[in-house]
């Protein structure tokens, strides 16, 4: 047992916190989020060629990492800078879907930074439920209604998934096809999203598509690939969390109020104090979720489980208090704050949320 | 002690009624129920319609066109007010300067202004925050200086809500620094058409413009403006902040939130059930409906005490705290509740659209609403001011 | 709608709050719990003379109240002396299921206090559900065991719920007997409790009893005297929280640490003030109860699961934040709050608990 | 980073088990599972069961008989020892007493006192804490003048945790008023069986005799019991509240409270089924559950960092303060459980006895534990103290 980042990820570390805090300004990210696209294609080519995408895949695959440990390093820093390009959906979640499926070709494209994926599998009804799929395919031709498609009109390939046997909320029976950008009968209703990027409505209407990994099993790509970016949610969210109590100390000390530094009154200090054991708690949560990311699946999942329970409220204590102990500032959309807490709440809505994994947990917990 | 409405409180709610069946637009309260933000037409449109009825100003004197409505009509207004999704009237003018000049202001000051409100002819706005000093009001540096007969008015507000609206803007101003930081600050109405007003918009984190920076620049404000006595700014202020405090819990807001939390709990699907059947979703509103319903309670108690309607001095601060902590919940469970639809946002959702909503729930503002009312814990005194208040009161310390 | 108290009750409650204060003080009390009976005979006559019990009870039943409020303002007041004396279960609960099962002459003998009385219904599975009876009877005959019935060495005659029909768990097939002091087949093991008084572990085998009110029907009795023993127990556990809270004020002010009154540090002013904010709270969900226990079943059932489920969370912040704003004198047997701290904890255990109570709310308010 | 155990660890853990299951007591852990309390000789049995094993004082050097165990070991062998139920080794010798010695001792004072602790000739206990002096531990009144050869100590000490069994108490004592309060304070070993000192019992809330007032009258100390220099004692004290913190998390604690709620949850019913299938109950378990692994993760990593195994100073505090809160919730949730049998009480449930339990879940002192454990986030540096203190640190103010 053993607590130290190794050389490597330390390395890496090092490396993105000094890119993305020399780069990725509050002024860069608002411009980004008010333009048309919500991302930079030059920061995702620069943050590809520093490795970020490489080191999610391992060396089968064609990266250097790939491993628990290797997401969480990358994703804290992102989530640090609150970075809003697509990296957990466009690259770690659906690479980890091509690469399990084994096309080495795309991913060896997804790591050069020269393919951008999305995944359309949440449907209008199936809310955090990974099993429940509705929209249909009979050969390739796919039929159905996919829901908030994160960086959908980016993408040059869409993972759509689709039952091709069994009932609604089976395992069994459901499959990944790859729909290319621009395929017919495909329409999307895109908008912007709170915590910054895009998404879509997406319709398939006789869409062809091709066959991911085999017919009717995609459900464990699916899940391998959804446990894998639950760990980089957890280390992302926890990275803006670090931000947010920085900025937190920073202003409690900095700001003064009848005469001395609001940070000195008891009662914020002693808030204080408990946003920062809850970050101990957070970064505990992570370092468990992606130490067993490759564990067994009951080991595996419990710590998932109980991460992002933890995140959900870890995250809503401190950027809610992040906010409250800022007063007016914090509500501005201008002060960094705005987009960390929104980045942070917002997190609580992907791969499940606080009492989703809750239920999850009690489910393991019991077996 | 009794629970239970009385038949002249029943009729009375059904008079209440009849009015907002009749008069109340449905597209109007159907923008209220989505929260999709009313433009200024909508909310003068809505003053002119209670005025019309004689229920715009329910707490002024009748001479001025009040209802005298006791405490229980009150809350009988008001808990209708929310169920039928009636937009709340703008506070500046009816509830905040309109006591002071009843209170405070000349007779002259009272027959000008207060029938300009009534007739919409004015747009109220408050000029009371300034940058740096948040909860410590009485460190303003706004300054203004008697020169003739008019003041030179220099200096800073922020916060100002609705202030791109407003025509109006009532001020404190310090008119003396040689005293104690309480001593030297006056209450002035300012004309906002007067050359060196300037109104910058800040963009809140929802993205909603709803606050402003006010800055004056030598602006020429008549003395005949001041309120009461020169110097005496700071007890006029305390006196609307601990008295005019009515509908401060917001019980009805709350309970539209609930209600809203529950309709769309009972068709978002999980695990294949509707959300409200989970038992830990069912557990949160639960609980907050319970406190709910105990604060509605308390909230008639505190109010039914008070001859005037409105809360006193410490109790507000507990209706304050607790109020808000209650709106907050639903606000959260309301994200919650609409799962992954929560993440969708374009600022025309909360400031009025007519594209249809992505999601099945018709309820895309809900993580901007949740944003949006991180606020009522810290505008209007904070949190942490309110109960510093209730400890020092209580334990007189 | 009006929250006033009626002169009556306002003066019942000057009358026992002057009473409790002189002669319920912390040495008398300390010296019945030391007593081996864990309770005083004096007392009991005396309150009952006051009109304590016949407050219980409606005019027509021999009283002079009856009403929520009436049981409100009794338990009260009862509740902030931490009287240990059981009017709840003893006068209350099985006076309440005489009164409605007709048995006049019984509720005379209560109200003038000469009459003890036990109800033994809950059984050491059944925990806090009131349908569970697994005891039995076969004509007048009893058998069975009978889990923590408060006052059993004491009452001069206790109520036993059997089942004559049905499967356990159902409603219908109730049967509530009276069994007489020294009745043969009756063996206790009697315990102190926790918050003062006794109990006892009842066993039956073949005892005789006679039937009160009809055959099978018991559970509405059962169910209509809970609604207002509930009742009775928080307004009993929101006057131990006035105790508590007044306490606790006069300690944060009279105690000084590095120089000032305790109370003047603004972390524990304002956990103070949240705990005043709850105690509002909680003065409006028994005021609800209370107001509501005339109303149907619905309605009251709603608002005593309400009251009983905030009493719980209330109680628990304000039992736990009163102790640690006190330190290490709070933890002392002898200091007041001991006994008041734990009489507020032991009420969540009684009628049911919190999550009890919210399960029942919960599908109350969905039906 | 690795979380799972090397082989070398995992070798070690079964040194460990294979020690427990030959040498604990089964009627011993059963009183320790059960909470029914220790005598003095179940507490002296164990500390000699250590000592023969050579695992009584892991933290010590190892000239005086300290293991030398890394700060995962240390974590297997708290882990084991709870999961066990051995009881814990009384710490007021051992790990407080001690630390000083070797730190700031003499090497005869070394040399005299350590083997007298670990053969059991003294039984030590702590005289910090003064009547209304509470986590304000500098303003003590205590007084040690000296005369001659000896110290005359006058005063009183409380919260004296089973100063009932001790012989030998160290105190904090005045050796100078005239200066800063912190300043004139010495550290001084003091025989309890010398005429002048008073141990009077406190009775806790739950009934229990843990904790004493213990009173000095003209009792005379020799001089070669003062440790280090005179007037350094506030130094000791805090390098001791500072340094000395194993297992100050409680993680061990938590893991068997949690597997007893679980215990009883499993076979108490509710609603006909067992109440670990409540959904609300089960909400409660596991969220605390999940605290509890993080906890335990964070314990570790905070420890893993320090060369001596114990947790450094904010890191301590953290531990102290949600290491407190997750044991007092479980406690919480274990009266819960249990649902009307939380009510009997008898002081012999907590103080040993053979009667059976009238309750079907063998727990009858649980909701006695659970008041028993508020003095968790009391004694020993209030929650409140520990959090002014990571506030201060942190924020550097």
């Amino acid at each position: 047992m053993n607590f130290e980042l190794t050389e490597e990820r330390q390395m890496l570390q090092d490396t993105l916190r000094r890119f993305l805090s020399d780069r990725y300004t509050t002024e860069t990210r608002n411009k980004i989020l008010d333009s048309e696209s919500g991302m930079s294609a030059e920061i995702w080519e620069q943050l590809a060629e520093l490795g970020v995408i490489g080191a999610l895949f391992t060396e089968d695959q064609g990266g250097f990492g790939g491993m628990g440990f290797d997401i969480a390093v990358v994703f804290e820093e992102l989530g640090r800078a609150g970075v809003v390009e697509p990296f957990l959906d466009g690259a770690l979640l659906c690479g980890r879907i091509l690469a399990e499926a084994g096309d080495t070709d795309r991913v060896e494209e997804i790591i050069g930074g020269g393919l951008q994926l999305a995944l359309a599998h949440g449907e209008p009804t199936s809310r955090y439920d990974l099993n429940r799929v509705q929209t249909t395919a009979k050969g390739n031709v796919i039929n159905g209604r996919k829901a908030v498609v994160m960086n959908a009109e980016a993408a040059d390939v869409m993972i759509v998934s689709s039952r091709t046997s069994g009932e609604v909320g089976e395992k069994d029976g459901i499959t990944l096809f790859a729909v290319e950008k621009g395929a017919k009968g495909v329409t999307m209703q895109g908008y912007p999203l709170m915590s910054g990027g895009r998404a879509a409505e997406v319709t398939l209407d006789d869409v062809e598509g091709t066959v991911i990994g085999e017919e009717g099993k995609g459900y464990a790509l699916l899940e391998s690939a959804n446990a894998a970016a639950t760990v980089a949610q957890c280390a992302e969210t926890l990275g803006a969390m670090h931000t947010a109590a920085n900025l937190t100390k920073e202003y409690l000390m900095t700001r003064k109020q009848f005469g001395r530094p609001i940070g000195t009154f008891q009662a914020l200090a002693h808030r204080m104090s408990d946003l920062l054991i809850e970050m101990e708690q957070a970064t505990s949560a992570v370092t468990r979720a992606a130490g067993y990311l490759e564990a067994d699946a009951k080991m595996r999942d419990m710590n998932i489980h109980a991460a992002k329970n933890l995140m959900g409220r870890a995250g809503r204590l401190v950027s809610e208090e992040a906010i409250q102990m800022h007063g007016g500032i914090a509500m501005t959309q201008e002060y960094e704050l705005a987009h960390i807490a929104k980045r942070i709440t917002m997190s609580d809505h992907r791969f499940g949320d606080t009492d989703h994994h809750l239920e999850k947990f009690i489910a393991l917990s019991a077996a | 002690m009794d629970l239970n409405y009385t038949d002249e409180e029943l009729a009375f709610r059904d008079e209440v009624r009849a009015f907002f069946d009749e008069k109340l637009d449905k597209d109007l309260a159907n923008k209220v129920r989505l929260g999709t933000g009313l433009s200024k037409d909508d909310m003068e449109g809505w003053h002119a319609t209670l005025n019309a009825q004689g229920w715009l100003v329910p707490n002024w004197p009748a001479e001025f066109g009040g209802t005298e409505w006791n405490a229980v009509q009150r809350h009988i207004f008001d808990e209708e007010s929310a169920r039928y999704h009636a937009p709340r009237t703008v506070p500046f003018g009816f509830s905040m300067l309109a006591p002071v000049l009843h209170k405070f202001g000349s007779r002259e000051q009272n027959d000008y202004w207060l029938p300009r409100m009534l007739d919409g002819t004015d747009w109220w706005c408050q000029g009371y925050s300034e940058p740096g000093a948040g909860s410590d009001l009485a460190s303003l540096k706004t300054k203004a200086v008697r020169e003739g007969d008019h003041y030179i008015v220099n200096g800073q507000k922020t916060w100002t809500t609705l202030g791109q609206h407003a025509n109006m803007i009532f001020c404190l101003v310090r008119t003396d620094s040689t005293v104690k930081q309480q001593e030297g600050i006056s209450f002035l109405l300012i004309d906002m058409d007067t050359p060196g007003v300037e109104v910058r918009p800040i963009i809140l984190l929802d993205g909603t413009h709803e606050v402003n920076e006010v800055w004056f620049t030598d602006v020429k404000v008549p003395v005949e403006n001041l309120v009461g006595e020169e110097n005496k700014g700071w007890t006029y202020a305390k006196y609307l902040l601990t008295h005019e405090r009515t509908n401060i819990a917001g019980v009805g807001y709350s309970q539209a939130g609930i209600a809203t939390v529950k309709r769309i709990a009972k068709s978002e699907m999980s695990g294949g059930k509707p959300l409200m059947q989970n038992p830990h979703f069912a557990a949160r509103v639960a609980q907050v409906e319970i406190d709910l319903m105990a604060m509605a309670t308390t909230n008639l108690r505190i109010i039914s005490r008070a001859a005037d309607g409105a809360a006193p001095g410490i109790e507000a601060s507990m209706l304050k705290v607790k109020g808000t902590i209650i709106r907050q919940e639903i606000n959260d469970l309301a994200r919650r509740a609409v799962g992954v639809y929560a993440m969708p946002f374009a600022s025309e959702m909360v400031e009025g659209s007519n594209e249809p909503l992505p999601d099945p729930h018709d309820a895309g503002p809900l993580a901007a609403h949740y944003f949006n009312n991180r606020k009522l814990s810290i505008f209007g005194g904070s949190n942490e001011i309110q109960r510093g208040i209730i400890a020092k009161v209580s334990m007189g310390g």
